[in-house]
């Protein structure tokens, strides 16, 4: 075992490639280049950019919505194995696909004030949303998309809430910055001078 | 009245109750019907069996929510000037959190479909547990300060405030209780006066006394008259009784 | 790269080989070939035959004690995926890791609950927190920082936790007595009830 050193040559890469496809396949969660790095190093040191090439090199050989039945997707600040999505049909007939991800629109409009948001409190999501989130943000903790991420300062010290990497993994996120601008979700300007309109803000008397 | 077509169990609070009714009914604010809203609710409630009490708060927070909206939009500065851009302001901040609902509400649908797309893309159990090494008691010793235990202990004393579910408890049974005090007040007396009967109650127990007469008003079981705009209201026994009511309808 | 892996791919029908990929990857587990081709059968039925035949070239595509980080092995009259043995040593190191020194704010304040009313129960800590406390519970168990002292009497009899020693190491204390007061007063065993009532325990129960 002692050849895996940063200095035995032409092999390395093959042994490389092979302990980062064993760690990435037996993690089951998104791995980061540190992470990586410090595994692969168990027989001595092997730096960064080696590992970060041979990742590349991993990334073409199992590509996102390849041939293959799975790919080396890049989520949440690290690389992770899935299957393809092509495969779905086939993995619907054995497994509960997609269950866990199922949202009540109410846990589906908490999450994104808490993507968009975070680090963002209770009292806030209910100002947002005008009505009491506690439950769809219980239902959140649960599965594990939001979590704790700490207490506000001074009096009152209100938990805060962020997302989780089961998050990113399961809206397919390098990080909370991948989401698209809220601006994107503005009203039209029809719509708002309509909306003004009605809620008779413009002032009609002369 | 218009008949709006309004499935309540799809609306996610009163914003977007508010927002639907405004820009895709094409309702003014001043014509939002709540008395409509509550009736669809109460049709809703007379058909199922169990009373949903969690539905029904949720219910009665986004009535109340709507309400307060309403009122916040209709009720009119003292004079004129200063009070008035007050008016206004306020107009501008409801402006403001529908906007800003509404944003949230569209984010959530992207991220809908995001999750659409990732249907199925599945990522495997890891193989086994992480396992913990410990780290030897020379490299943890005096690694914490015991100041940290108190901080956290003060803060969970000191945020910590036990909910106070009195007005809970009147809501639970808020509605049908207030329907039925109405209804044996107008037996016992043919007519009573608002003010006289809920003025000196809990402002909360004088909503739901309002809407629950809302609702017997919407079922042409009391009429109600009043002289003034925010005066007193009289009620009284509607003259076809209620058996008859059911029967034609 | 290309020399590394034994993909061939040319001869095994391609959509079959991803499905089934896809399959015992998200498994986890050894799939039978009956399992296997009701599965690959969801755009019409695929013959047991051919589908053995696409198991057998992919057995060849990731070889036992192959190349590759993964293999496919037959196991309990099914087929598995699973890291290879060469790789065990970066395994071994994503796997166990290392102590962290910094406890997060969930753990400090479960952490705070049991060093302070010690002997304390799950529902107590979850009550006084407002929220289910077991992960963080598990991790302080986890680091030796925590463990069960007791069970209380009575009917649930429910598991008590106290502090260890290595708390006593860790903070640099004698004994919990030398915990820093919370209030002006020492926690003595009175206030210690007082403290649980004032956080809306209700100690009598059980």
């Amino acid at each position: 075992m002692t050849e895996h050193s940063g200095i035995s040559g032409a092999d390395i890469p093959g042994r490389l490639a092979r302990d980062l496809e064993a760690l990435l396949f037996a993690a089951g969660r998104p791995l980061d280049l540190e992470t990586l790095t410090a595994a692969v190093s168990h027989a001595g040191p092997v730096d960064r950019v080696t590992v970060a090439e041979t990742l590349a090199a991993l990334e073409a050989r199992y590509p996102v919505d390849g041939k293959m039945g799975f790919e080396l997707a890049r989520v949440a600040g690290g690389w992770l194995f899935r299957t393809t999505a092509a495969c779905e049909p086939a993995l619907a007939r054995l497994f509960d696909v997609g269950e866990e991800l199922r949202l009540s629109p109410a846990a589906m409009e908490t999450l994104a004030i808490v993507a968009y948001l975070q680090p963002v409190s209770r009292p806030e999501m209910a100002e947002i949303r005008g009505v009491n989130s506690d439950s769809a943000l219980h239902t959140l903790l649960d599965r594990d998309l939001v979590r704790e991420v700490g207490r506000r300062d001074g009096p009152g010290a209100a938990v805060l809430y962020g997302t989780t990497t089961r998050f990113l993994v399961a809206f397919d996120m390098d990080s909370p910055a991948s989401l698209p601008p809220i601006e994107e979700f503005e009203v039209g300007e029809q719509q708002k001078e309509e909306l003004k309109r009605r809620l008779g803000l413009v002032v009609s008397q002369g | 009245m218009r008949v709006l077509d309004l499935d309540l169990d799809v609306y996610q609070g009163p914003f977007d109750l508010l927002f639907t009714l405004v820009l895709r009914e094409e309702v003014d604010i001043f014509e939002v019907p709540i008395v409509e809203v509550i009736l669809a609710y109460v049709e809703a409630l007379v058909e199922t069996e169990a009373v949903d009490w969690e539905g029904l708060t949720e219910f009665l927070v986004l009535i109340s929510s709507l309400l307060e909206l309403k009122s916040r939009v209709l009720l009119p500065g003292e004079e004129l000037g200063s009070e008035d851009v007050g008016a206004e302001v306020t107009k501008d901040i409801l402006l403001q959190r529908l906007l800003t609902y509404r944003r949230f509400k569209m984010a959530a649908a992207s991220l809908n479909d995001a999750r659409d797309q990732q249907r199925g893309r599945l990522v495997r159990a890891p193989t086994r547990e992480a396992r913990r090494l410990l780290r030897t008691d020379e490299e943890i010793r005096a690694s914490q300060l015991p100041a940290g235990l108190r901080d956290a202990i003060r803060r969970l004393v000191e945020t910590r405030r036990v909910p106070d579910t009195s007005h809970v408890a009147v809501l639970r049974v808020g509605l049908n209780r207030q329907i039925a005090a109405i209804r044996h007040l107008l037996r016992e007396r043919g007519r009573f006066s608002f003010e006289e009967e809920f003025g000196a109650e809990e402002p909360m127990v004088q909503a739901v006394s309002l809407l629950a007469l809302l609702g017997l008003i919407a079922r042409g079981d009391v009429k109600v008259a009043q002289a003034a705009h925010f005066g007193d209201i009289t009620v009284q026994q509607a003259v076809a009784p209620r058996v008859a009511l059911a029967g034609t309808g």
